[in-house]
């Protein structure tokens, strides 16, 4: 059974205060604390974007031993605000042969494709919206929306800097989400189902409980994941649709305003997502390392707390990773995909199998500890 | 409740897309309706509890389908073009024209047709079952069919994608002369 | 509570429309947009059946399989297409009218 | 005790070794790899002399042999056998021919290091010599005569590749196709009488062949009409004959001057031209019983006397060697003739030791001079010393002066020649061969100290030349391998006596060592010999038999009716062979040291122009062979070629097509092609009518139409 917000809600004792104030309405409940829910989540991921742009300036500054943005309110803090207002208030410019249709819908599909995998990403083990069956299986599914998206966006524009940066995110994104499908296939294989709340489960406990940990293929399959997860989300050192010194700006190079606005954020909070599920998959989630006995709020407060923490902290390895390597080419990027991650991974998977076949699905902390 | 809400959207995000891809004379704007149409079928899917095929519906023609396709037209060039060759249809442009449209209908209709005489007595013979509202995971139990009863046609698929996959590599490739 | 009909008269327009796309466009693309219609409705209706007639699983596989078959046609379908481009320079479905060169 | 793989397999496999390094590495190795040649002979020589003293002083019987044998492949199918086997087979006589090959080698390579130093073609050189030495040791070790044959055309290509060594030059590639091409011709009767002997006994091992003899298996078998026997033995015979330049095979020789000196050292003197007689020895029982043994004496004794005539008016010093060498072969073949096996054995040792040595001495004056025109020469005596020393004893003993080599076994070959010719009671057609041989043993001595006179003494006559000349010091390289091969040049090494003779014996009777061990092969002791594997041991077998001794009474051979009479033969020879040696020096010093008579040239020039074209054998084989018959041959065959093959066969094939060709075309254009093809077109376009409307090629048609006609099969449905 599909386990929601509203379903891990309704264990406790507020929830039929709740449902009295709705007039036992159930379904009006359960829409109001989704949407509410919604709400949060968008908001929260929002902000992280938005700060992940003040993030990577200022990280980009301390790197390269700058001082970057300082003026507007404390350390600069309030920089994305400005920006958010810039980009709303310019002239909102579309090509004259631009493809109206779809020049619109780029934006959006990217936008809503983002948004769509924060329906399972498991911030605690209740503050997520579902914990689909398929919950792994979907995001993957609906984050190539991003990679239409921007095709799409690529096309539309109706010029050649774009068609190219369009075309080349559409095939680094279809290519790289083979090795990320299946090193998360052999996270799959390890956990025994798809859903978000199963996999998170199964590592509770001590950093050694976690998958990452598991076997040595789960080890080299975290960094399959993550450097395909990189390409996918058009970082660099991946950056080629986008790459600024060859294509101008890539797909989005006639975007203006709040259009652009759309893909910058979609591509800042695609990173959190992906940073969310490497730490979902691979660093044990939002797992407190020991068992305390607390109230909802404050554990759920604390899990929450927890797993953005290791999420930043991958967010910082990936704005870092992207200010210290230069970009690679585009063959050299398919030969990456092609010749050493999907073999790889597929080496990956089977030699997960072949462990689970042989030490009867111990874990190496479980043979190490005993069990 | 949800799920009628669900089924109302899908279907109509479905029924319209697919009338537009039908209609629209830009064939890559038939291509983004397709992509609204097959969404709109994955939705359908969670209606009947396949939340496995729906996210697979997804996964592949998403990711995969459309942007093939979008690439085919892209690189096929949107050019209208007419062809020279006289048919039973007449001369028609690339992207049809009425009386391309008017057979296409009446060979519609003819199906409908049949197909309505057919289901309905299909219906009429075999009374739905009843069953209750709930939605059972089916991702274990898809797992197990696979590998046990449907093994072969399992193990077939696997074969017929490295086919194509090869296939469509040779086929595609540009030959040297 | 959804019935049967409703998923098979859905799934009978789509299926009407990818046949009026597939008779009346000349456009070798727009005629497998159409093929992919088809094969979704043919896929939905197994699952309705699964659910409302069978209530098994084995629709489910049906449609999985129709999936995969889909994508391996729409592949090689668009190779072809690509290389019927590339010698043609159109991609008329008329014509295609040689066997060979 | 015992003969492994290990102790045997090094003689020949070292120097195979030497030869693949340098053959592919040579050119990386320092100084192209020659020490890696001479240590590889040196290894062979260390394994042969192991098994030498084995086998001489007196570990096993003197009849003893090891024969080992492994197999090669076995095609048997049932009753049918069909295997071959190979295998080593060492007997007194191979045991010592092995001491002498190694040895001889070695001396001649260590020589090499220093005379091709510097030599362009050095790599090249030393490439070839440890192969040709390896194929010497491999045929002596051959157990049959399969093996034997792939060893002998081993050494054929070596010879070769030594004697054009130097390919450049035109006449050094003459020379070795020459000698390629003439060895050939009894290389293809050698391997005939070996497919005869196969067809026939259904084995070529020496064994099997001499239990054949025994048993009597060669009665009544007959090749072409001949008997088995005298087929066999002829061709094998005739096999040696090339590899040994008999008589009408010998022309190849003189021209194998044109490789390095050392090269034809090793080709002339211990190696490849002691092989025919090498063979000749080991199938005499086969000759005895073919009744070839006058045929053999006959043809040795023409090939002593010819070449001896020859060599009286060579002036290149090269040239003399060469035919002293054809000369001396002859003597050898004589004493397979007359019966004298084990001295024409011990000529081959004797002749091996002191040729070597000669020849060694003929490079290193060639060196010293860079000239090989005796005439030039003169008076080198005080130049070279130590050459000098070396030369001068080996021309003694050529020459059958007393207390060297020499004498001691062409004495013996000389008086049972004696014997045979004049007291076995034979016809008086025999007598040709002593009176032969003792004329070639004078001129041997004479142009032997010819050769002497003009080289070493009297006063230089090309002053340039002498005074250019190197003064030769003692060195490891140049001529301490001259200085070793003269001490075995003395008569004492080989016959336990200064002189060969019965009387005046220094060691006693076992020192009369050659005599005992070396003795015709008894063929009844052969039969069913056990076969001994590779890794057997040979002790057991050794303390059975005991060992042989020197009865000096009697003789090893038994009590002989005619004991007497070769008692006196011998005694007449040795003397006749003391007297003959030196007249023919007395006359060589009367005429070129004293000039009291005027030179050979001057006395008899009417011979001497033909001589000097060495009885006219080349022109007779390129003007009259050559030319006339195989040209005339070529010419019918041509005329059978196109007069009566293309003519008839060809042209008449033609005329047939021609006639089948008019027929064929009627039947194609009336019947194939007016019935068949235009009927079937025009059958053809009346269904096209029809189907044309339907197969229109557009896919969309079809689809309409399979839609159709299902809806309209649904709708006839019942249901």
């Amino acid at each position: 059974m599909n386990q929601t917000v509203v379903s891990y809600l309704s264990q406790y004792e507020f929830y039929d205060s709740l449902l009295a104030l709705f007039g036992n309405n159930q379904g009006l409940l359960a829409f109001t604390i989704f949407l509410i829910v919604a709400l949060i989540i968008v908001g929260l991921c929002a902000t992280i974007g938005g700060l992940g742009t003040y993030a990577e300036r200022k990280i980009s500054a301390d790197l390269q031993q700058r001082i970057g943005p300082n003026r507007v309110g404390p350390y600069g803090l309030l920089q994305f605000l400005a920006d958010g207002v810039k980009m709303m208030t310019k002239e909102d410019v579309m090509p004259f042969t631009a493809d109206k249709m779809l020049f619109y819908l780029a934006p959006m599909l990217a936008l809503v494709g983002v948004f769509a995998t924060l329906a399972v990403l498991p911030f605690s083990s209740g503050f997520a919206m579902a914990d689909l069956n398929v919950g792994v299986f979907y995001l993957i599914a609906i984050s190539s929306l991003v990679g239409l998206a921007v095709f799409l966006g690529g096309y539309a524009s109706n010029s050649k800097w774009s068609m190219l940066g369009g075309m080349r995110g559409a095939s680094q994104i279809i290519s790289y989400e083979i090795p990320v499908t299946i090193s998360i296939l052999a996270i799959t294989l390890l956990a025994g189902g798809m859903s978000f709340g199963t996999i998170v489960g199964m590592q509770k406990g001590l950093p050694i409980n976690w998958f990452i940990f598991h076997n040595p293929f789960a080890f080299i399959a975290f960094f399959v994941f993550f450097t395909g997860a990189l390409a996918e989300t058009n970082r660099a050192p991946f950056d080629l649709p986008e790459a600024e010194s060859e294509l101008v700006s890539g797909y989005h190079t006639e975007y203006t305003g709040m259009r652009f606005g759309f893909f910058a954020l979609a591509e800042y909070i695609e990173v959190f997502v992906v940073c969310g599920v490497a730490v979902a998959l691979f660093l044990g989630g939002s797992n407190l390392p020991v068992d305390i006995k607390l109230d909802i709020i404050p554990i759920q407060i604390i899990e929450v707390v927890i797993f953005l923490t290791k999420t930043l902290l991958l967010y910082y390895v990936v704005i870092w990773i992207r200010w210290t390597l230069p970009r690679l080419r585009v063959d050299q990027l398919m030969s990456v995909c092609w010749k050493y991650l999907t073999p790889m991974a597929i080496l990956n998977l089977v030699g997960c199998a072949i462990w689970l076949v042989v030490f009867n699905g111990k874990s190496m902390a479980d043979m190490v500890f005993g069990h | 409740m949800f799920i009628q809400i669900l089924f109302g959207l899908s279907a109509l995000l479905t029924i319209g897309c697919a009338i537009a891809v039908a209609v629209t004379k830009n064939i890559m704007h038939s291509c983004v309706f397709l992509l609204g149409s097959l969404i709109g079928i994955a939705g359908l899917y969670a209606t009947l509890g396949a939340d496995f095929v729906a996210v697979t519906q997804i996964m592949v023609y998403v990711g995969g389908v459309v942007i093939l396709m979008l690439f085919a037209v892209m690189l096929t060039g949107g050019k209208d073009y007419v062809s020279k060759a006289q048919n039973l249809l007449g001369l028609a442009p690339n992207m049809g024209n009425k009386w391309t449209y008017t057979i296409g209908l009446l060979v519609s209709l003819v199906f409908i047709l049949t197909n309505v005489k057919l289901v309905s007595s299909v219906i009429k013979a075999n009374p739905a079952k009843t069953f209750g509202n709930e939605f059972p995971s089916t991702v274990n139990q898809l797992g197990h069919l696979l590998v046990k009863d449907h093994v072969l046609a399992f193990e077939l698929s696997s074969v017929l994608l490295l086919g194509a996959l090869v296939g469509a590599a040779i086929i595609a490739r540009p030959r040297k002369q | 509570m959804i019935s049967l009909a409703s998923y098979l008269v859905i799934s009978l327009i789509l299926f009407a429309a990818g046949l009026t796309v597939m008779i009346a466009r000349k456009n070798l693309v727009a005629i497998l947009l159409g093929i992919e219609l088809i094969l979704n409705a043919a896929a939905l209706n197994f699952v309705a059946y699964s659910r409302y007639v069978t209530n098994n699983l084995d629709g489910h596989i049906f449609s999985l399989f129709i999936i995969v078959i889909a994508a391996a046609e729409a592949a090689v379908g668009l190779a072809i297409v690509i290389r019927f481009f590339q010698i043609k320079e159109t991609v008329h479905v008329d014509e295609a009218t040689q066997l060979r060169n | 005790m015992e003969y492994t793989v290990g102790s045997i397999a090094p003689i020949f496999l070292s120097p195979v070794i030497a030869f693949v390094i340098n053959a592919f590495f040579g050119r990386r190795l320092p100084r192209h790899g020659d020490w890696l040649a001479v240590l590889s002979v040196f290894i062979s020589f260390i394994f042969s002399a192991r098994i030498f003293s084995d086998f001489v002083f007196g570990q096993f019987a003197t009849d003893y042999y090891v024969h080992k044998t492994f197999t090669w492949f076995d095609l048997s199918h049932g009753a049918q056998i069909f295997k071959v086997d190979m295998g080593i087979y060492i007997d007194n006589m191979a045991a010592i021919m092995l001491l002498m090959v190694s040895g001889v080698a070695t001396l001649i390579h260590l020589f090499s290091v220093w005379y091709m130093d510097h030599d362009e073609r050095h790599g090249r050189f030393f490439t070839f010599l440890p192969l040709f030495t390896s194929a010497m040791l491999g045929l002596v070790l051959s157990d049959n005569l399969f093996s034997l044959f792939i060893f002998w055309e081993i050494m054929g290509f070596c010879s070769y590749s030594l004697i054009g060594i130097y390919y450049e030059k035109e006449k050094a590639g003459d020379a070795s196709i020459k000698a390629f091409m003439t060895t050939r011709v009894g290389d293809v009767f050698l391997l005939l009488g070996i497919v005869a002997l196969w067809m026939v006994l259904g084995s070529v091992n020496y064994v099997d062949i001499y239990a054949a003899i025994a048993e009597g298996k060669f009665a009544g078998q007959s090749v072409l009409g001949i008997s088995l026997a005298t087929f066999a033995g002829f061709c094998i015979f005739m096999g040696g004959m090339g590899k040994s330049a008999q008589f009408p095979l010998h022309v190849w020789l003189p021209d194998a001057m044109m490789g390095p000196t050392p090269g034809s050292a090793l080709i002339h003197a211990a190696t490849m031209v002691a092989a025919g007689v090498y063979l000749a020895l080991r199938m005499y029982p086969l000759m005895v019983l073919g009744e070839l043994t006058t045929f053999i004496a006959v043809i040795g004794a023409i090939t002593a006397f010819m070449a001896a005539t020859i060599a009286l008016v060579q002036t290149d010093i090269k040239a003399v060697l060469a035919f002293s060498t054809i000369s001396q072969l002859g003597f050898m073949m004589i004493g397979v003739g007359v019966g004298s096996y084990n001295a024409a054995f011990m000529h081959l040792i004797t002749h091996a030791v002191f040729k070597a040595c000669l020849f060694l001495s003929a490079g290193s004056v060639i060196h010293a001079i860079h000239e090989q025109e005796m005439p030039k020469m003169g008076g080198l005596r005080k130049k070279l010393p130590y050459t000098f020393l070396a030369m001068m004893c080996c021309t003694l003993a050529i020459s059958g002066i007393p207390f060297f080599a020499g004498f001691v076994s062409k004495d013996r070959i000389l008086g049972d020649a004696l014997y045979w010719g004049f007291m076995a009671g034979q016809g008086p057609f025999h007598a040709i061969v002593p009176i032969l041989g003792f004329s070639a043993a004078l001129l041997t001595a004479f142009y032997m100290f010819r050769l002497m006179f003009l080289t070493f003494f009297g006063e230089p006559r090309d002053k340039h030349i002498y005074d250019h000349a190197h003064k030769e010091h003692l060195s490891l390289t140049s001529n301490v391998p001259l200085l070793i091969l003269t001490v075995f040049t003395l008569g004492f090494w080989y016959a336990g006596t200064l002189t060969g003779q019965s009387f005046g014996k220094v060691f006693g009777a076992k020192t009369e060592w050659f005599k005992i061990l070396v003795e015709a092969p008894k063929v009844e002791n052969f039969v069913n010999h056990p076969r001994q594997a590779f890794g057997s041991t040979d002790t057991a077998e050794k303390a059975s038999l005991p060992v042989a001794r020197y009865d000096h009474q009697s003789g090893y051979a038994g009590p002989n009716p005619d004991e007497h009479k070769l008692h006196t033969a011998h005694t007449i020879g040795a003397v006749a062979s003391v007297v003959i040696a030196f007249a023919g020096v007395f006359l060589a010093f009367l005429m070129y040291i004293r000039h009291s008579i005027k030179p050979w040239a001057d006395n008899f020039s009417g011979i001497t122009t033909t001589l000097k074209n060495r009885y006219y054998f080349d022109n007779f084989y390129v003007d009259i062979l050559i030319k006339k018959g195989l040209l005339g041959l070529n010419r019918f065959l041509a005329w059978i070629d196109m007069g009566i093959y293309d003519r008839y066969a060809v042209d008449g094939m033609a005329v047939v097509n021609r006639t089948l060709y008019k027929a064929s075309k009627w039947f194609d254009n009336v019947v194939v092609d007016a019935i068949g093809v235009d009927g079937t077109g025009v059958a053809v376009n009346l269904f096209n009518l029809v189907l044309r409307i339907v197969q229109s090629g557009k896919i969309q048609f079809y689809f309409i139409v399979l839609i159709t006609v299902l809806a309209s099969y649904i709708w006839t449905l019942n249901i």
